[in-house]
C-alpha cells in the first residue's frame, strides 16, 4: 500500500490508537515535514498533535517517529512516498 | 434521599473507584480507567456529578480525563494545557479543584491552568510563572510541583496553592497576582539562621477547615494552622508522633476536626511510626491529638500515605478514607474511631477523594 | 543437618529479611535495613553466609551494602564503584552475583564491575563501555540498565549479561570483550523490517538454568530458551497469557522447570492478567505451561511483579517466593502447587532471593 | 565555636552521619576549596567523598553545600573562619 501522489505513509502506535479510538491505524497524508504530519493529525484528531510533539518544540522523549526506518525530528522532510511510524518507546515497571 | 458514596482514587496506573450505598458497609470497584495513566488526582463535582482525574502519561504527556456517566465512560483533554513554546513543558497534572464547570488544574512544572467549560479546554494563569521570585523556586527531589489547590469557597477569586518547594502562595484576583504566605513555616533543611526565609518551604498539603477561612499546612517540617488567610502560621504540632507527614483532611462541619497521617520521619524511611498505622485527629483546631488504631494494621505497616491520598465524606457521621502506597485502602464510617480494609492488591495510591450523590443518580461506575 | 531459610528482600525503602526453619510454615520478619535506600538487588552467597545489598541513595548514589551476621549489622562501600571522571555518574547498583568472596556487580548507567574481596573494593570491568555498539544502546524509559547477571557455574569466566534496552551479551573472558546474543528475540517496538536486529533487544531477565547451559530469557517481545549460549533463542511462549512479563526463575535441580509471572500486556497496565494472579510453570523446558494459582488472589490483583522479584529456594520440594509491587510477598513450599502469602505492607519489592544455611547457623537477622 | 587558625567550620547533614556513624556532626578543618574539603572528609571517613560529589566530577544534585550561607560548588574557595553546611536535599514519596 503505496499512498497517492505526494502522500505519505503513516502508522500510528497501538497506544496512540487506544487514546483516540477513532483514529485509523494506517493512513494517508500530505505532508512536508514531521512537523506539518502532526498538525495534520492533530486536525484529524483534536489533541494527537500535543500527545506527540511537547511545547519544547519537539518530539516528546519517549515517542519515537522513524522516516524511511530512521528516527526523524519534527524538522524532517517528508518527500512522496516515505514510510511513517510513530512508536512508543519500551518503558520499565 | 438515600445517599450513594463513591471513593475516587487516583493511582499509579489509572482511577479506580469504590462504590457503596449510604451505609458504607460494602463496596464494590470498579477500573482501572484512563487508560492505565499515572494519575494524581481524582475528584468529583458534586453539583454537576462530573468526575475529573489528573495525570501525565509517561509517552504523551499531561491531560484531563473526564466521566459524565459516574465512570463508565471518559474522555480526555489537552487543550490549552501546555506553557508557551521553549517553555519547560508541562509534564503532568498533579491537582485539580472544581466549582461546578469551573475547574483549576495544578501541574508539573508548578503553574495554574482553569478551565472553564468543564475540561474541555483550558487557559494558563501565568501569575506564577511571571512571580518575581520564580527563579529562585527549588525544585526539591521530586520536581517543582503545585500539588495543593485552595479555592476559597465564598469568593473563587481568593485562591492559595501549595508548591514544593516554593511554599505557599495567594492569589486574591482569581490567579493574576500572587504573594508568599509562609511566615511561621521552618524549613529546617537550611542552614541555621536561613530557616525562615519569605518563600522556599517545603509545603505538603494545604486545605481550608469546613465553614471557616482557617487553613491548614502540613509541612516537610511540621503541622501549622493560620487563621490570617495564610498571613501568619502557628505550629500545632505538639503532641504528634513526627513532624513529618503528607496529608490532611478536614471534617465537613467542624472547623476544629482535622485529621492527619504523620510518617516516622523524613529520613528514617517514611512510613507508619513504628510500623503501627494510625490516623490521627484534633477536635479541637490542633492544640490536642488522638491516635486512631481500631481496625488498622498494628504490625509491620511499613506503608506510606501520599499527600492527596487522605479524604473525608460529606455524611453524619462523617466517612474517613485514605490510600496507601502499597495499594490498600482503609476506611472509617464513624469519623475515625473504627476501621476496615476496603480493598487491597491496587496500585500505589496518590489520591482519594468522595463524591457524596443522591442515590437517584444511581447508574455509573 | 536441619536448614535455615532466609527470604532475602529488596525494597524501594531498604533490604527485609524473612527468614524460617526448613519447614518454611512459620515466619518472622526484620528489617528495614541499609538506612532504608532503595535497593535494587539483594543476594546471599551460600558458602561464605554474607548477604550483599546493591542500590542507590538518591543523595548519595550507589554503594553495595554487606552483613557478616544475616542481616544483624551491615557495612557499605562504593570504594571503585564509580566511572571515569566525565563520564555521567553511576546512578545505582541494579543487579549481583556472588562465587565465594567474588561479586559481580551491574550498574545504571549499564556497566559491570568486579569485587574480589567480598564487596570492600570494586573494579570496573570496562568492556561493555568500550564495545563498539556502545553508542548506538537505547536507553529506553527506564534508563540503560543492567539488570541481569549470570555467572556460568563452570567457569566464571562466561558471563552474560542483559541490559535495557540494548539485549544479551556475552563474554567469554571474564569481563574484557563481548558480544551480542539476540538472534531470534523480536523488538516489536522498532518499525516493520527491524524488528530483528543485532542488539537493542528489550531483555528483562537471563537466567540459567540448573545443571545445564541452558539459558531462559524474558522479553519485553516473548519469552525464550537457548541451548547453545544465547548465540540462538527460540521462543516458548506458546501457552503463556501472555509474552509480556518481567521475572523469570528456575527450578533448583531441574533444567526443564522454569517460573514465570506473565503480566496482561505492555500497554495495559501491566498487572496480573484478568487481575488474577498466578505463576505459570512449565515441567518441559517450555513445551507446556500450567497456571498455579491456589492461594493466590483471585480477583482485584492489580499488581505487578518486578524483574528480580521471583525465586526459588535449593530444598525438596523446592520453595517459589515472590514479591509485588504492592508489597507483598507469596510463597509455596510444594514447588507451586499451593500458596500463601507470607508478609504484607511493606514498600514496592524490587528483588526476592533465598539463602539457605544449615540449622548451626541460626543467631543472626 | 569558631575554628583554629586557617580551619573551617564544617556541619554534617544527619543523613550523612547516620551512614558514617563515626562521623562528627561538627568539626574544624583546613581546606583552601570544597573539592579539598570533600578530600579531606574522604580521609577521614573513607567512601563520604563518593557520597557528597559525584565522578561528573561535581557535587550530587540532591546535595547543597552552603559556603557562608550560600550555595557552593566543587570550585568555591574556602577562606578561614568560613561556615560551611553540608546538607540534603528534601525529596518526595
Amino acid at each position: 500500500m503505496t499512498g497517492a501522489a505526494g502522500n505519505i505513509d503513516v502508522r500510528l502506535s497501538p497506544l496512540l490508537l487506544r487514546l483516540f479510538p477513532d483514529a485509523e491505524p494506517r493512513l494517508d497524508i500530505a505532508a512536508d515535514n514531521v512537523c506539518a504530519l502532526i498538525d495534520a493529525l492533530d486536525a484529524r484528531w483534536p489533541g494527537m498533535g500535543d500527545c506527540i510533539r511537547d511545547s519544547s518544540p519537539a518530539v516528546r522523549r519517549h515517542v519515537s517517529i522513524f522516516v524511511d526506518g530512521r528516527r526523524a525530528t519534527l524538522d524532517t522532510k517528508l518527500p512522496p512516498g516515505t514510510d511513517v511510524f510513530i512508536l512508543t518507546a519500551i518503558s520499565g515497571g | 434521599m438515600a445517599k450513594r458514596v463513591l471513593v475516587l482514587l487516583g493511582t499509579k496506573k489509572g482511577v479506580f473507584i469504590l462504590d457503596s450505598d449510604e451505609s458504607r458497609h460494602a463496596w464494590s470497584l470498579a477500573g482501572p480507567f484512563c487508560e492505565t495513566w499515572p494519575i494524581q488526582h481524582a475528584i468529583g463535582e458534586p453539583v454537576t456529578g462530573a468526575i475529573y482525574a489528573g495525570g501525565g502519561s509517561e509517552w504523551f504527556g499531561p491531560a484531563v480525563w473526564k466521566s459524565n456517566d459516574l465512570g463508565r465512560t471518559w474522555t480526555h483533554s489537552r487543550a490549552g494545557l501546555a506553557y508557551e513554546a521553549g517553555e519547560v513543558p508541562v509534564k503532568t497534572v498533579w491537582s485539580l479543584a472544581a466549582r461546578g464547570d469551573a475547574l483549576y488544574v495544578g501541574v508539573e512544572p508548578a503553574g495554574l491552568f482553569r478551565s472553564d467549560d468543564a475540561g474541555e479546554t483550558f487557559t494558563h494563569l501565568d501569575g506564577l510563572q511571571k512571580h518575581p521570585t520564580r527563579a529562585e523556586w527549588n525544585p526539591g527531589g521530586a520536581g517543582l510541583i503545585l500539588h495543593s489547590l485552595v479555592i476559597d469557597r465564598a469568593d473563587t477569586r481568593k485562591i492559595w496553592v501549595g508548591i514544593s518547594a516554593a511554599g505557599v502562595f495567594h492569589s486574591a484576583d482569581g490567579g493574576a497576582t500572587w504573594e508568599p504566605r509562609n511566615r511561621g513555616t521552618r524549613s529546617d533543611f537550611m542552614p541555621e539562621g536561613q530557616r525562615y526565609p519569605e518563600f522556599g518551604q517545603c509545603v505538603h498539603c494545604v486545605v481550608q477547615a469546613a465553614n471557616s477561612e482557617r487553613l491548614y499546612q502540613q509541612n516537610h517540617c511540621g503541622m501549622y494552622s493560620s487563621d490570617d488567610g495564610g498571613r501568619s502560621w502557628n505550629s500545632i504540632e505538639a503532641g504528634l508522633p513526627s513532624s513529618f507527614g503528607f496529608p490532611a483532611a478536614i471534617h465537613p462541619r467542624d472547623p476544629d476536626t482535622l485529621y492527619l497521617l504523620p510518617l516516622n520521619g523524613d529520613i528514617k524511611g517514611r512510613y507508619m511510626p513504628d510500623a503501627k498505622a494510625a490516623v490521627w485527629r484534633t477536635r479541637d483546631g490542633g492544640a490536642s491529638w488522638q491516635a486512631l488504631r481500631n481496625g488498622l494494621p498494628q504490625e509491620s505497616a511499613f506503608f506510606g500515605v501520599l499527600r492527596q491520598a487522605l479524604a473525608t465524606d460529606t455524611l453524619d457521621q462523617a466517612g474517613v478514607y485514605f490510600g496507601t502506597s502499597s495499594g490498600s485502602v482503609y476506611a472509617s464510617r464513624d469519623e475515625g474511631e473504627t476501621w476496615g480494609c476496603i480493598a487491597q492488591h491496587l496500585p500505589m495510591i496518590s489520591s482519594v477523594e468522595t463524591l457524596v450523590l443522591d442515590e437517584a443518580a444511581r447508574g455509573g461506575a
